[in-house]
């Protein structure tokens, strides 16, 4: 089986039309702008239980998403606002969600962790550490099982990693060809708990070795050298029906959830400093201008319309009603249809 | 009607489902090329090849988890779990995945997955090998959980639980495997999730109980039927949901009533029925509920140390006859 | 006596066994440099060390069977469940090996750990993180659990727990990490384990609760006090091994009971509870025990299903007035 | 840390002498004669449950556990007769367990799977495929905490290798720097599943560098070989605290189980018989007799040793009682002392 292997960054730079860029910068912004409004909900008490925040880390999401059909699949962890909102779901439904009303995605019943959205093929939302890329080797069997050429990618932390499902799943999908990406979002920490101090392998692409698997890292903060990455580890599981490990190398800019706000116990100020300099949106918002696809009037533009859909998600968020109660004891089974 | 073996019966009910509908598969441990560790799936690599009938390797929340996810986009798999005791190894995908994503994800996706294979006591595999495992899922809101005391009930409650759109728990028994029986040949034969049956019809007390401590019961039951104490006996057969009016109105006619469960008694199965009948029928009952159940040890593998782990024959009816002359009975 | 946090209690009683007994350690995600994911463990890197404090990666099987492997040559692990949750994923190695091997060994090794952590439902958590573990564990013989509602039993069980030469589950909760009680400063106060506490004298009812359950009964008995209703509250403690003589005592001067337990009714603690009462206190009764239990449904995430989800105050109060008019009460 | 890759067999010939070999021929004549007997044994009834037979895999074992001292551990899977006897278990105890007689070693609670003998420090006996390698992790997390440089040794079956708990035991292991040694026999069938079946990757001594482990295959129908390796191993965990991943390449010439007698489903004849032709014991004693180490009169000495002690074995199972069944609810919880 074909293997990558990362002998340095390889700067491809592949072509950027305006409407790729534009695309590409307003998901990163919606995302970046719908998770800050998520935080003041949450300080405001609009939004319970745990809320996690991917802010630094929006390229992965929308780089890697941006390569799919909408029929193919993404599924996430409990951190997914990203890679749900990238994959095409109604910010409005998501922000209900994450109140709780009923016409949150999930009806209220989910909350921030368990996003799931069937109309654009979004998987979830799954908040135990590693148990939903078993899932995702399923999906891709589906795929295999129908010869439909219907693609996963699985984004997870590398928190996952040193769990045995990380290691099972990866077995199942490169032993039967299976048409998935795994997709580990590294930003060095699984709350408190540094890379370091949590594998004897820090260079998590290396894993795909291990198991004869197409493998490779890439700069988490660059939208396009991330699409530039998963796009050919898509080719690669639809063509080849051969999955994909790849390392995407990121950070988060806060803290584990809202109630871990600074995240400086376990790193210091100024790594957090020094990674916010690779701001992954204003890496890429210079580099439109710089390109001269993006002129600063776009810019504006986007951030308006990006506002205002945010503000409309709160909006609708906060004239959802509450589920109505009996539906504490609906779709639990399934009637048979 | 063709007599057949339990064993048979799955296996027939696994060949009928698959030729109906493209999207059931199986997948498990030596499902495929050795053909069951327990030859259930005899014969269907070779109907149905390898795309349908899947060997893993010894992974159970990986394959167990892929079932799950590939039920998740529409197919229905059926999982074998060579014997339950692996479950436990799959346990947080069951409860955590299976049973909770239609709630989570408010109805948007639902899991037609059946995870089946044997469980309970069999013989001298000691502490890991036998064990009553129900327990670990008929508390699980989302799951059902099945235990088919007989070839018919196997084969009918079998199609039921792949045609059902829910996880379900099918929980089979080594020593039933050979246990033979009517079983119709109708392949739209199937027995619906969530019924108990009569087995035996009586008068003077109810028998609750199925799979291998159903067949003891039986034994009792006739044993006491000479000394003229008419027992009736219910199965279960599904357990979550539990068919309670079923039981109740046995027991609302008898007056009395045994459980019976071959798993250690402290929070089993036993507990919830001998509750729920003793809390609903608390006013028709004569004497207090008895649980006769597996001994609060692990297994040990010396034989005769097995044979005094689980209900006895005497045990069952010492129990009977306590309840009967119990209260005046 | 200082009156401390439920959380500081927990801290206290691992700081002192540490400073008893060097084979004393704590293994766990984030118990060391971070203190905690809920800072139960605060100050103890500092105080012992990371050869004491050991912050693992997320590996549940993985480092709870470290744990057991530590125990079986001697150690004392206290290994902590970031949220009992993610037992699930290390259940095999709770059930199939720490709770057997001093069975399987025919005495040879035993496996002094325990396991702890919060359990329960939490605020909003949502279905995969919001759950009442307990029933994943005090069905199995080997194992002891003990739920701890107060500070000073925080403490003074948990000390008893890391003495114990056997597997022990603790589960605390999320919602009482904050409750404050006066909690004795004596290194050598010590709760045994397998003992309940009559926590209100009454002479109506008794109720039969743990927890976050118990603060919500003690309520509705302050409630019911008013209307001429006199409630007993009993507090189990250890789920396993049951204190059934306290219980039964109780039960024998007030002729009535009401067991509330958090978690799904279905199978669950109060039914074994339920169960056992009428099975032993048949004649004592005046009426049917009744459960007030959990809905039997996943936790779900909106603030107010959320609260639908979990006994109220108002369902206890309900209860333990239906069963005091029950049969002329 | 350090890495050792495979480049061919490099034979090394240590020394051998009469001694060492008289130890390594009469253990691996014992083991092999022992389960010869206890399948008849099996066959007659006198045995019931599963029954695991290691024979054709007794080199590993004996040749693995010949460099530890007393004081060390070894643990193993329900295939651990070869284990408990090659550190020192009385072989009539052992019968008297499978037997499931009181004197048995774990006084008949615990059968075939579950031999235990803390006097010879051999920790199990475990039935959960996988479930003990985390178990290792902990005994050597226990010798480093003492720092008393007692050593462990783990054997499992290539059937764990697709478990999650490998995975996490490796990277604990790795991790920590802990003093154990994991020795897959890889007889490459778990049950019915050849390697291929089961593995992307089917080198298994590999897996170690995804843990920057150390690492090696070794031939283990080659008892010196094996002794070798693992005495390397041995070595490194004493005196560096450090792990290391030991592939020993054996064949089991018997069925999974008594229940599988004939082993035919899933694997030629032809493929067993060539496989014979390399049985470990026929190997060293021609090799012992070749290198003049050992007379063919020191082999007909051995053989009635072996078999007496076998025979005494029978004699003393079949000689104790049934346990007491009081017993079966003695050992569940111990009584602090
Ligand atoms: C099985 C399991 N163990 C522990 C947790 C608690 N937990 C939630 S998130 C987290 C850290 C995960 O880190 P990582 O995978 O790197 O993802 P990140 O949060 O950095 O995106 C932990 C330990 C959990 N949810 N599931
Ligand atoms: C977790 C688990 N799954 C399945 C089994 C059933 N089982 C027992 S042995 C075995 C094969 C193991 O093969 P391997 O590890 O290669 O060891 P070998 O038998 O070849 O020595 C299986 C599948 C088990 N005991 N535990
Ligand atoms: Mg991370
Ligand atoms: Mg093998």
């Amino acid at each position: 089986m074909a293997q990558r292997t990362a002998k340095g960054p390889a700067p491809r730079v592949p072509a950027l039309d305006e409407e790729l860029a534009r695309r590409l910068l307003f998901d990163m912004m919606l995302i970046r702008r719908f998770e800050e409004k998520a935080g003041e909900m949450y300080a405001l008490g609009k939004i319970g239980g745990f809320l996690h925040l991917s802010i630094g880390e929006e390229a992965v999401a929308v780089g890697a998403i941006s390569t799919l059909r909408p029929d193919d699949y993404a599924i996430s962890t409990y951190r997914e606002h990203g890679h749900c909102l990238a994959k095409g779901s109604d910010p409005r439904r998501v922000m209900a969600e994450l109140f709780g009303r009923r016409d949150g995605l999930s009806k209220g019943k989910g909350g921030s962790m368990h996003l799931f959205d069937k109309t654009v093929n979004f998987l979830g939302g799954h908040a135990i550490v590693g148990a939903h890329l078993p899932l995702a080797t399923g999906v891709a069997f589906a795929s295999k099982y129908r010869s439909d050429d219907r693609v996963i990618l699985c984004f997870f932390g590398d928190g996952s990693v040193p769990e045995g499902e990380f290691h099972e799943s990866m077995n199942l999908a490169a032993l039967w060809k299976l048409p998935v990406v795994f997709i580990c979002e590294n930003n060095r920490y699984a709350m408190g708990t540094s890379l370091e101090r949590a594998l004897a392998q820090t260079e998590i692409w290396k894993f795909g070795h291990a198991y004869h698997m197409a493998c490779e890292p890439v700069d988490g903060m660059d939208v396009l050298a991330v699409r530039d990455s998963i796009g050919k580890a898509v080719e690669r599981a639809r063509r080849e029906s051969a999955p994909t490990l790849v390392e995407a190398r990121t950070y988060r800019f806060r803290g584990h959830s809202m109630r871990d706000p600074a995240g400086a116990v376990y790193r210091t100020k100024e790594e957090v400093e020094r990674e916010k300099l690779r701001d992954p949106i204003v890496l890429f918002r210079t580099r439109a201008s710089e390109a001269g696809v993006l002129t600063d009037a776009d810019v504006k533009a986007l951030e308006k319309d990006v506002n205002d859909r945010v503000d409309e998600a709160v909006a609708f968020a906060e004239a959802s009603p509450e589920p109505p109660v009996e539906w504490l004891f609906t779709d639990i089974y399934k009637e048979n249809d | 009607m063709p007599v057949i073996t339990y064993r048979e019966a799955l296996n027939l009910a696994l060949r009928e489902e698959m030729q109906r509908d493209d999207r059931v598969f199986v997948i498990g441990e030596e499902v495929g090329l050795y053909e069951g560790a327990y030859k259930v799936t005899q014969g269907l690599l070779k109907e149905f090849g390898p795309r349908r009938i899947v060997d893993t390797p010894i992974a159970e929340s990986g394959f167990t988890g892929a079932g799950i996810g590939a039920a998740m986009v529409g197919l229905r798999p059926v999982v074998e779990m060579m014997t339950f005791n692996f479950a436990l190894l799959a346990l947080d995908q069951i409860v955590n995945s299976a049973a909770k994503l239609h709630y989570m994800s408010g109805g948007q996706y639902h899991i037609p997955i059946v995870i089946r294979g044997p469980g309970g006591p069999a013989h001298q595999l000691a502490a890991q090998h036998s064990q009553s495992m129900e327990t670990y899922f008929y508390h699980v809101p989302g799951l059902k959980v099945v235990r088919p005391s007989t070839p018919a009930d196997a084969k009918g409650l079998l199609k039921s639980a792949i045609r059902d759109d829910n996880p379900v728990i099918f929980i089979e028994s080594e020593t039933l495997y050979a246990v033979k029986g009517e079983v119709p040949e109708d392949p739209d034969f199937t027995i619906p999730l969530g019924q108990a049956v009569v087995r035996r019809e009586g008068t003077d007390v109810t028998v609750v109980a199925y799979m291998g401590m159903y067949y003891r019961a039986m034994e009792a039951a006739e044993e006491l039927e000479k000394e003229g104490i008419s027992v009736e006996i219910v199965d279960p057969r599904t357990l979550r949901p539990m068919d309670v009016d079923t039981i109740m109105a046995s027991v609302r006619k008898t007056h009395r009533a045994v459980v019976v469960e071959a798993g250690a008694g402290f929070a089993g199965m036993g507990s919830e029925i001998s509750a729920w009948i003793q809390e609903h029928a608390f006013d028709d009952l004569d004497a207090p509920v008895e649980r006769v159940t597996g001994e609060n040890a692990p297994m040990p593998y010396a034989r005769n140390l097995e044979r005094a782990k689980t209900p006895s024959k005497d045990k069952i009816i010492a129990a009977i006859r306590h309840v009967c002359y119990a209260n005046g009975g």
